[in-house]
C-alpha cells in the first residue's frame, strides 16, 4: 500500500487485535452492578497518560463533573480528544492534566489558545468528522476508515492521516488511523446500575466511542430500572457491556444544559468564558473545583438549589426528549 | 442611513445567498444565526444540517449563545442523529451550500481557522482550527465564507491552510482527490461579495457595501481578485432583517455586536 | 496500493462522484408529495438492469408487495442484493427479473438453488457483513470499507472484494468496494406523503441503503402526519429528502409480519417453501402476482380480510414498537 | 432408551457448551434454538446477538420457524440496532461465541456453506452461502459449528470455503489478517463432538454419543482427526431437555424434526 502522503502527527494508535484483547479480558460480559461515586470512578478508571475523549458538547450534556473530579484528582498527561468541546479542555489544561490535544475543535477564549503558543500542550490538527471516523473505525475493530476530506490541506500534513491511491478508483483517497480512546466520559439521561444507558436528543459518537474505548464512563442525571431499557430497545444508546463505570450524578452536565432537564446556566458559563489569564483560572479551578469535595458539595455550596431548581423549571421543551 | 454592526452585515448579506429547499450545512456560530435568518425571511423551506447530528430542525428564537445541540437550536427537526451521519449526508452529495467562518483566505479560496504567526508548534495566536469546517468545505456542492472585512485577512499565502477552496487553483482539488465539482461559491464580508472566476478559481468581487468604492474594499489585500464588471451594490442591512435579528434571533445582543457600520438605507 | 489478492468478481461500482452527481440531479430537496400507486412508483423507478437492495427479512418486514409487482412488470436483467432474504429473491429469479445476485443469504429451499446450478442466474458470494459495509462505505460517499473478515477463504476470491496490506499495521487487510444500488425497496411502519419514514424493530441497513441509493421507494403500512416526525426526531429511520416515492401500502409486507401490526402467514409462507419445480413457481406467479392487478386485489381475492384480520389481532407484542 | 432426533440431539450437546455470563452470535437456524434451550436450562444470562442488529433479547417460545427478527425472537432486547453495529460488536472483541452451520468441514474447521460439487459458475448443490457465517468465524473468540453428522461431510478439501477455520494450519489466519486467538472452538454432531488440538489447530474427536464407538463415529470420513485419550460420553438428550425442546420451543416439532435415533439413558 503505497503512501502518497503522510501526515506528521504522532497518533495514539492500538492495533485492533490488541483492544480486542483487551475487549476479551476486562469487558465484563455478566450483569453486574458498577455503581460508584465519581471519586471511584476516577480514580480506578483514569490513568495518568491516559487518551480521553467525551461526548457532547460544553453547552450541551457535556460530562462536566465528571471532567471536574479528574482535575480534583489531578491526573497527569492526558491526550484529549477535543470534539465540538469547549470549556472541558480549557479545564483540563487549566488543571495541568492535559499535555497533548487531538484538535476537532479546540476550545474557545485565548485561554487555550496561549497554552498553545507558550507550548504548554502540544496540539496535533485533526478535523471534527475526521475524528468521529476515527472512532467509527475504532468501533468497527478495522485499523482505519477512509475518507474524502482533509485532503490537499495543512490539517492533513500536520494530522496522523495517509494518502493512498484507492484501489477501486485510482483516485487519491485519505485514510485516518482507528481511534481507541483508554477512557470515554459520557453524561447520558438515564441509565441502570449495570451500565445500560439512553441518551435523547442528538449525539456526537456515544456508541461509537463507547464501543472503542477501552474504560468508559457514564454518569447518569437519573437511574432507571433495568426493564425500562428492554421495554424500547430502540432507545438504549449503550448495553452494559460497554460499560465500565455508573455515577448517578443529577446536574452533572452543569453548567451545561441536559435537554429537557434542565437548561445551561449562561452566568456561569460566562465566568468560564471570561477566563484569559492563568491567575483566573487558577481562581476558578481554586474556587469550584479543588475547593469543594465532589459534585454534590459544589451544587450545594457554589450552585444552590435555588438556582438549580430555576434552571430545571426553564426546561420546557421535551417533545422528544422522552 | 442605517446604524449596524459587521457582524450584523455579514449575517444579513450571508442570509439573501441562501436558496430556499435546499440543503446547507451550517457552521458553529454566524452561521447559525445566517441560517435562522434566512428561515424567516427568506427561505422558509432551508433545511439546515448540523455536524452533531440534527437535520432539518425548526431552530426557536431567540439563540442561545455557544450551543448548537441545545432543544432550542434543533427544535422541530425532522431527524436526530449523530456526527458521522451528519457528514454522510455531505459525503453523498446531499448538502447544496455550507456554510462556514474564516480568519484569513487565499486568492483560491482557501482557509485558514488554525492559526496565525510563530511556527504550527508555537504559533503566535492559535485558534479553534477545523471543527467540521474542513469537511464542509471538502463534501458540500457550494461552500459560503464568512469573515470580517479585513483587508489583512486576504493573504498571498495562508499560514496554514484549514480548509481546502480551489488549492493551487484548476483541477486542484480534483487532483488532491476531492470531490467534483466543489469547492467555494460566495465569500461574504462585512463590506463586499465576492465569488470565483470560473476559469482561473481566483477570487473575483462580486459586490460592494452600497456608498463604499470598490478601491476602498480591495485596499491593503495581499493579492487583488479579479473585479466583475458590474459590481452588485449590497444593500445594507434592512430594518427588517435588523428587527428580526434584534429583537428575535439575538435580543441580548451579544452575539450581533461588532464594530458600528453606517451606510445609506 | 498494492493488492496482494483480488476477487474476480464482477462488480457494480459507481464512483464516489458520480454517485454525487446523481444526489445533487435527481434527488428533490423541496418537501413535495411523492405518494404514488405501486405501479407508478415501480414503472418510474425500477428500471431493466438495475442493481436493487432490500431490507428487511422475508419474514419480518420485507418489502413484498413492491416484489410482486416488480415482477407483475416483469422486469428484465436485474441485479439482486440478496441480504437476509428468502422468498422475494426466489420470487424475482421465478419471475424471470433477476440475472445476477450478490449473495449475502441466497434464499432457502432448492428452487433458487437450481436455478443457479443451471445457470439461469449468475451468483457473486458475498458475505451479509460484507454487503453492510459496502452498503455503509456507499452511504458515506466513500469507495471502499476496510474489513477484517473473508480474508482467507474462497468466499473472498470469489467476491469483488480485495487484499492490502494496511498501512497502519502492515497486516493484511480487506478492502470491499462501496455499493450504490440502483434502487433500494423499503417497507416501513410510518410514512408521510414527502418521505418521512419510521421503522420500529431492527433493520439490516435502511438508513445506510438509502442514502447510498440512487431511487428509494418506501411502502407505507400507514400514513402520518408530517409533524409527527418532527415531535420524535430520534425516531426517524428516513429523512424525505432520501426517498424518491412513497406508497401506502397496508399489509405490505405480506405474507410476512410487521411487527405489532400483524403475524406473518406461516400457511402461504410454506407454500412459497414447498416450490421447487419450475411448474410450482409459475403456478404460483399466474395466481398470486400475474392474476391480480394489484396489491389491494391481492389481498382481497387471495387472502381475504378475515385471514388479515385474523393476523392482525395476532400481533399482540406491542412492546418497543412505537 | 430415549428416542429423539439427530436435530434434537446437535441442539442439546450444544446448548450444554454454552457458558452463562457470555456473549454469544447466533447464526440464522438451529443456532437459535440452540440458544433458545440454554438460555431456559442452563445460561439464563447468556447475551445473544444477532446479525440483523437485536443485542441481548429474551426470546419467547415458541419459536416462529424462520424467523429472526419477528417480535417474539427479539422480545425485550437490551437494544434494537442494525447488522453494521452487529458486526461491529463481533469486529471489537465483545462476542466471546459464535454459532454457525456447515454442510462441510476440513481437518482445520474451515467450513463450506455454499455449493457441492461442479463448478463454481455450475454447482451440483447450491446452498444459501456464507449469510453473515464468515463475519461470526472470522470475529467471534470461539466458534461452534453445528453440522449434521455424516461421514462425507468430513473432507480432505473443501468444495468451496466459505468461511474460515485455521486454514492451513497453525498461524494460518493471521497470516491471512484474520483477529489473533480466534477460530473454530467446537464442532457439535449428531454422533460426536469436537475440538481443535492446540498446537496442529486439527480436528480432534472429543465425545461421542452415549453408546457409539469412536471407530463408528469416524468411519467413512475423508480424514481422520485426533482422537482424545478420554473420550467423553455423551448423554444423550435428557428429559428435561426433549420436554422444553418439544413443549416449549418447538412445539409444532416441525424445526427439531429429523432422522429418528435412540440411545442408552
Amino acid at each position: 500500500m503505497e503512501t502518497l502522503l503522510q501526515g506528521t502527527a504522532e497518533i495514539r494508535f492500538t492495533h485492533p487485535d490488541d483492544f480486542r484483547d483487551w475487549v476479551r479480558q476486562h469487558k465484563r460480559r455478566e450483569m453486574v452492578e458498577k455503581l460508584l461515586t465519581e471519586r471511584e470512578a476516577i480514580s480506578r478508571y483514569v490513568a495518568d497518560g491516559d487518551y480521553i475523549a467525551y461526548d457532547f458538547s460544553s453547552l450541551t450534556r457535556g460530562p462536566q463533573a465528571l471532567v471536574r473530579e479528574i482535575i480534583r484528582q489531578r491526573r497527569k498527561d492526558l491526550w484529549v480528544c477535543a470534539e465540538f468541546t469547549l470549556h472541558e479542555t480549557a479545564l483540563l489544561v487549566g488543571g495541568g492534566c492535559a499535555s497533548r490535544i487531538d484538535v476537532g475543535f479546540l476550545g474557545y477564549g485565548s485561554y487555550i489558545g496561549r497554552a498553545v503558543s507558550e507550548g504548554r500542550v502540544r496540539v496535533f490538527d485533526w478535523t471534527n468528522g475526521a475524528l468521529a471516523s476515527r472512532m467509527l473505525a475504532g468501533a468497527r475493530g478495522i485499523p482505519f476508515m477512509p475518507v474524502r476530506n482533509l485532503l490537499g490541506t495543512d490539517t492533513l500534513r500536520r494530522s496522523g492521516a495517509r494518502v493512498v491511491n484507492d484501489p477501486f478508483t485510482g483516485d487519491p483517497v485519505c485514510l485516518v488511523p482507528a481511534l481507541n480512546p483508554d477512557v470515554f466520559l459520557v453524561h447520558v439521561h438515564q441509565a441502570d446500575a449495570f451500565g445500560n444507558a439512553r441518551i435523547f436528543g442528538t449525539n456526537l459518537f456515544a456508541l461509537e466511542a463507547a464501543m472503542a474505548a477501552r474504560k468508559v464512563i457514564v454518569s447518569a442525571e437519573e437511574m432507571v430500572d433495568p426493564l425500562e431499557f428492554r421495554k424500547d430497545p430502540s432507545r438504549t444508546t449503550l448495553p452494559y457491556f460497554l460499560v465500565d463505570a455508573v455515577v448517578h450524578l443529577p446536574f452533572g452536565a452543569y453548567p451545561a444544559g441536559l435537554q429537557a432537564r434542565y437548561e445551561l446556566d449562561l452566568e456561569h458559563i460566562d465566568k468560564l468564558n471570561a477566563i484569559q489569564a492563568e491567575e483566573q483560572m487558577q481562581g476558578y479551578l481554586a474556587e469550584y473545583v479543588y475547593g469543594v469535595e465532589d459534585h454534590a458539595e459544589f451544587l450545594d455550596e457554589k450552585v444552590g438549589w435555588r438556582r438549580l431548581q430555576d434552571l430545571a423549571r426553564r426546561a420546557t421543551i421535551r417533545e422528544g426528549y422522552h | 442611513m442605517v446604524e449596524f454592526t459587521d457582524t450584523e452585515c455579514m449575517i444579513c448579506t450571508a442570509a439573501r445567498l441562501l436558496e430556499d429547499r435546499k440543503t446547507v450545512f451550517v457552521g458553529w456560530g454566524m452561521p447559525q444565526l445566517v441560517a435562522m435568518l434566512a428561515e424567516r425571511l427568506y427561505t422558509p423551506n432551508l433545511v439546515q444540517v448540523f455536524e452533531f447530528g440534527a437535520i432539518g430542525p425548526q431552530s426557536l428564537v431567540p439563540f442561545v449563545r455557544g450551543t448548537m445541540g441545545g432543544p432550542t437550536n434543533v427544535y422541530r427537526s425532522l431527524s436526530w442523529s449523530n456526527m458521522n451521519w451528519a457528514f454522510a449526508y455531505a459525503g453523498t452529495g446531499y448538502v447544496d451550500y455550507g456554510m462556514i467562518g474564516a480568519a484569513q483566505i487565499d486568492a483560491y479560496g482557501n482557509v485558514n481557522s488554525t492559526l496565525l504567526g510563530g511556527t504550527y508548534e508555537r504559533p503566535a495566536r492559535r485558534f479553534p482550527g477545523s471543527g467540521g469546517g474542513n469537511e464542509v468545505a471538502s463534501l458540500c456542492w457550494k461552500t459560503i465564507l464568512v469573515m470580517k472585512h479585513e483587508p489583512r485577512r486576504f493573504v498571498e499565502r495562508l499560514d496554514f491552510m484549514t480548509s481546502p477552496g480551489y488549492l493551487n487553483g484548476p483541477g486542484g482539488r480534483e487532483k488532491a482527490g476531492l470531490p467534483r465539482d466543489t469547492g467555494p461559491w460566495r465569500v461574504v464580508t462585512s463590506k463586499a461579495l465576492f465569488g470565483f472566476d470560473e476559469e482561473t478559481k481566483r477570487l473575483a468581487l462580486l459586490g460592494v457595501l452600497k456608498g463604499l468604492s470598490a478601491g476602498t474594499v480591495l485596499e491593503g489585500m495581499e493579492f487583488r481578485p479579479l473585479v466583475t464588471e458590474r459590481l452588485e451594490a449590497i444593500v445594507p442591512p434592512t430594518a427588517e432583517e435588523l428587527r428580526v435579528l434584534r429583537q428575535q434571533i439575538d435580543p441580548s445582543g451579544i452575539v450581533i455586536r461588532g464594530e458600528q457600520m453606517r451606510a445609506e438605507r
